[in-house]
């Protein structure tokens, strides 16, 4: 009658975590309530994690409070990671839970007395085989964020067959596993399978898709929590799983639109390798320049600025030198806003953290849909280390394989003042023809050091 | 096909349906914060870890759980910590310009 | 407790935030459908209705169970026929407009 | 091994008529998509209907073809009613859905060899009771929309004390019968004073409140159909039922929010019974008024006209007039669009629905939020009989009833014609100062044959 009462109680602390879960995302709707969406969530891990230690079938303690510090200890340092770090956190986050949804199917199939089910084996096998492939997916998406592994798409004939191949065996021998759940010597084949299918899923795809492949990867890590929650029939896994899944795949369908590509595309279209041959028949056409001293002046005359921030501020760290230059401008009486493309960046929302990070307010981050129609209102635009989302070859030139993806329509300003190092493309290996603009002006250097003169100058002359 | 499955079916269809309303409105914002968020919450498979370890049937069963356990709990721990540290640094305006 | 109360439980929890969710972005435009169409979804009880006029085991139970058939089948029938009708009247401007 | 085949199928039908709920609900966010809701609901009915009749335990056909054809016999004109008689309609339907929830928990309590369990009982008693008073609650609420039983409030002194006494009653039954489930004679009474709670509930509330009432019976009637799903473990139930649950709640509660009143007030407040006390004091003041012909030519110098129809165009039925009006006024080109409170009329959305029917286009049909701010910049506002929902002393008179309720700010039009019967108050019984402004006329007459003779003097001298 006790055991009954506990497993009671255990089922309304699951049920509890589910609903404070699902709060927990939703205060995530505004950034004034997003911070009690955390303490939901934490509050609900709490109950779930707690009600779990008491689970009478939880007997040896050290086998979990050892790796439960363990965790901690490793858990903590990885929070704390510089928000430029935050994409290749994310990655390695999705390893770290496929490992362990994969590992608890893997005990799954070895425990117990009774041998599983055909049913239960079907479930352990999809579940393993997704799990594994989401680790050593992710764990290579890491390497390439965090530039261990190289960022280029490594490809090479047939790829596309050896891959889809690989993956077959892993499936085929899950129905094996099935059709016999006695052949056990099977199973660790099968994860091993799965394990390479996760490389050579991931190694072909270029550094710069990273982002939609860590979307991806997210859902991924989502659903193998959920098809895990089938193994054990754990509802409350099956719905931090399909919330978590679902997350990611909206995340990924908007990238997806905000590049105007489809998810094949992205998986197997090896983006960012060729295209710069596109840029082969170059015309010699008009580039004008300008020192910081020059970019103060125009600016410190503006009334409304709105600086557009891309990658390459990223790569610079220059998000707090923005923060300088937005002082000394709103210092001025001049109205400055930033205008965030979707993908700007290396993951949804990028920009919007490190611009945060560096104190600004979140109200002057317009959206792109938003701000796009003030333009042509706009006095200067200043782009620092974006490009691709700012090329107005997507709106007009047919042949441009970003044409139809939504840009900022930068070129629109009365002004336009690019800030990066050289005339190279971005991402998406082609040429801008916003540099050659009559309204254009380069500034090259670094962002960091270049934002840095130009705060400099105005905090003399001007 | 055991009743179990069925009803993990509704509840699994039931929160796709409901993760998919509520994270379509989630603020563009938001969607770092977002990621790192539902990371901490998928974390919740420690549950399962910590029964496996727990149970301590046999050492390889034993073995995985323990790591699937420190796996998980590192997710979960680090990713609320991050989160809440990105959702500090936002700010609006009218609070925080001096 | 019944474990099946328990996943009814999430089924109902889930369920309602679905309902929460999508409901509160219906249109205000089209309350009225709104509530005529839930009526004919509710209406669904005729299954369970079916079920125990169907097995015929006492005649009170039989009796009950065809009055519950007969009352909501009306409802979902006339439910679905009384929505549909009302949203063919909704025309928009450019639609119509001669 | 066929017999758990059927089971699979069935199975999976429920699952797909869940999914095709929800889509349904979905589609409705949006006019376009509407009828495409509308669909989904039909296929996913059919379906659980369809797939029901295959279940082996239906063994008799006779039981349930002969009801089922009643069913369409009753619900095909149910459906097919007058657009002002939806209100009545709506609420019969309520008791038509509690009352076969409410017999299908009875029917659960005696079928069967064993007796129910304690766990049992508490549910089938809870969703007995909750059917029960919904069904005799609705039906009370239909015949006073229906005008059958009078509109007034009924009230007598200690009525509080003597419902919830009854409810009390009720509930003790059922703890009785949890307690002791063998006391099976305790269940009928249980189930009359129920019925009897139900009486109780509805009788003393006045007839314009039976809107709220109505969305909370539907929320009442959602959930007993959730709870009965608890009772047969049937999870099609559950959601069907949790859906309509929370679809009376909320608009409930949206109700409420636009009359600023709470739910206990519209429960138990008697609302609209003495309130006509409160226009005792009233000093002569200057009304002036004016005949269809002065109407029309003022209406026909306007450019911009803000149509703002009431309980009294639903009671006239003259929205095909209005429909008539909108189209001379329209052809003279002058802008015509219709101002719709929450709350105006008898349903939440029946001007929509009545304005829908005489085919105004529903872009044409304008919320208060959207529109209060255009009323400045509007010649005329013509107001066809609503009375409370433009009363500006919600705005300024902190002593009055309403004051806090939203309103619809037509005092601020240049100027403001009101088409009423009489000076008579509306539903909430108070004296309303619009009528005595300067820019104000008031056009006396019945909404329908006075909106006519507009058209008719437009139609010909203007
Ligand atoms: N955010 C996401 O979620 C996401 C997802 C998938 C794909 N993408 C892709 O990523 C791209 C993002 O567009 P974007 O405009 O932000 O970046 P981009 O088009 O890749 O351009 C970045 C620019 O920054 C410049 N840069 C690099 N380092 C710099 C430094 N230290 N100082 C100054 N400039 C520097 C580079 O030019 P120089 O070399 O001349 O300096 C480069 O042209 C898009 O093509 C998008 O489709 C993003
Ligand atoms: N819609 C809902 O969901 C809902 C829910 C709960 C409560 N309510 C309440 O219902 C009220 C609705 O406001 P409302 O402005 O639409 O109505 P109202 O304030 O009740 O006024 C209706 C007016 O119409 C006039 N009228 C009646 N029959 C007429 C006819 N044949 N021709 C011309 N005029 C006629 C009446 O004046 P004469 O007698 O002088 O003609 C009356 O003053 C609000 O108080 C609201 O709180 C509505």
């Amino acid at each position: 009658m006790t055991g009954l009462a506990l497993q009671q109680y255990l089922d309304f602390a699951y049920i509890a975590a589910v609903v404070l879960f699902v709060l927990s995302l939703r205060f995530l709707n505004s950034p004034t309530t997003a911070r009690m969406g955390v303490l939901c969530g934490e509050i609900g891990a709490a109950l779930a994690v707690v009600a779990t230690l008491f689970n009478p079938e939880v007997a040896h303690y050290k086998w979990v409070l050892i790796p439960l510090i363990v965790g901690a200890g490793v858990g903590v340092p990885l929070g704390l990671v510089h928000m430029t770090a935050v994409p290749q956190r994310t990655a390695l986050s999705h390893a770290f839970g496929a490992l362990s949804a994969a590992m608890i199917g893997i005990a799954e199939f070895y425990v117990g007395t009774e041998p599983v089910t055909r049913f239960q084996m079907g479930e352990i096998g999809l579940e393993v085989i997704i799990g594994s492939l989401t680790f050593t997916g992710s764990l290579i998406a890491a390497g390439k964020l965090q530039e261990i592994l190289p960022q280029r798409p490594i490809v090479y004939r047939g790829q596309n067959i050896v891959s889809l191949s690989v993956l077959g065996a892993a499936l085929a021998l899950a129905v094996a596993l099935v059709v016999n759940p006695a052949n056990a010597w099977l199973f660790p084949i099968m994860v091993i399978v799965a394990l390479i299918f996760g490389v050579l899923l991931v190694t072909p795809i270029g550094g710069a898709d990273m982002p939609t492949v860590i979307s991806l990867l997210n859902s991924y890590a989502g659903f193998s929590a959920a098809l895990l929650g089938f193994v054990l029939n754990s509802k409350v896994l099956v719905v931090a799983g399909a919330l978590d899944g679902s997350s990611g795949f909206i995340l990924s369908v908007i990238m997806c639109k905000a590049m105007n590509r489809s998810f094949s595309n992205v998986m197997f279209g090896a983006f960012g390798q060729v295209q710069t041959s596109a840029a082969g028949v170059k015309e010699e056409r008009v580039v004008r320049s300008a020192n910081p001293e020059e970019a103060a002046s125009i600016l410190s005359a503006a009334n409304k600025v709105v600086i557009v921030p891309g990658y390459g501020m990223a790569v610079a760290q220059a998000q707090h030198k923005v923060r300088e230059l937005y002082d000394v401008l709103t210092k001025k009486g001049i109205d400055v806003r930033f205008a965030i493309h979707p993908v700007a960046g290396r993951m949804p929302g990028h920009m919007n953290v490190l611009l945060a990070e560096a104190d600004i307010p979140y109200d002057r981050l317009i959206e792109m849909d938003e701000i796009n129609g003030d333009f042509p209102q706009t006095d200067v635009a200043l782009v620092i280390g974006a490009n691709d989302v700012t090329n107005p070859a997507a709106r007009t030139d047919q042949t441009s394989p970003i044409f139809g993806m939504p840009i900022l329509d930068v070129d629109k300003a009365h002004t336009v003042m690019v800030i990066k190092r050289s005339m190279n493309p971005g991402f998406a290996g082609i040429d801008n023809p916003l540099y050659y603009m009559d309204n254009n002006l380069m500034l090259f250097g670094d962002a960091k050091q270049f934002v840095g003169s130009i705060v400099r100058e105005l905090g003399t002359g001007h | 096909m055991p009743a179990d499955f069925i009803s993990n079916l509704y509840v699994f269809i039931l929160a796709g349906f409901v993760g998919f309303e509520v994270i379509r409105r989630v603020s563009p914002l938001l969607h770092t914060p977002l990621m790192s968020l539902t990371n901490a919450l998928d974390a919740i498979v420690v549950v399962a870890a910590i029964i496996i370890a727990g149970r301590h049937e046999t050492t390889l069963t034993t073995v995985l759980g323990a790591i699937a356990v420190a796996a998980s709990f590192s997710n979960m721990v680090g990713g609320f910590v991050i989160t809440d540290r990105m959702l500090r640094m936002f700010k609006s305006g009218r609070s925080k310009q001096s």
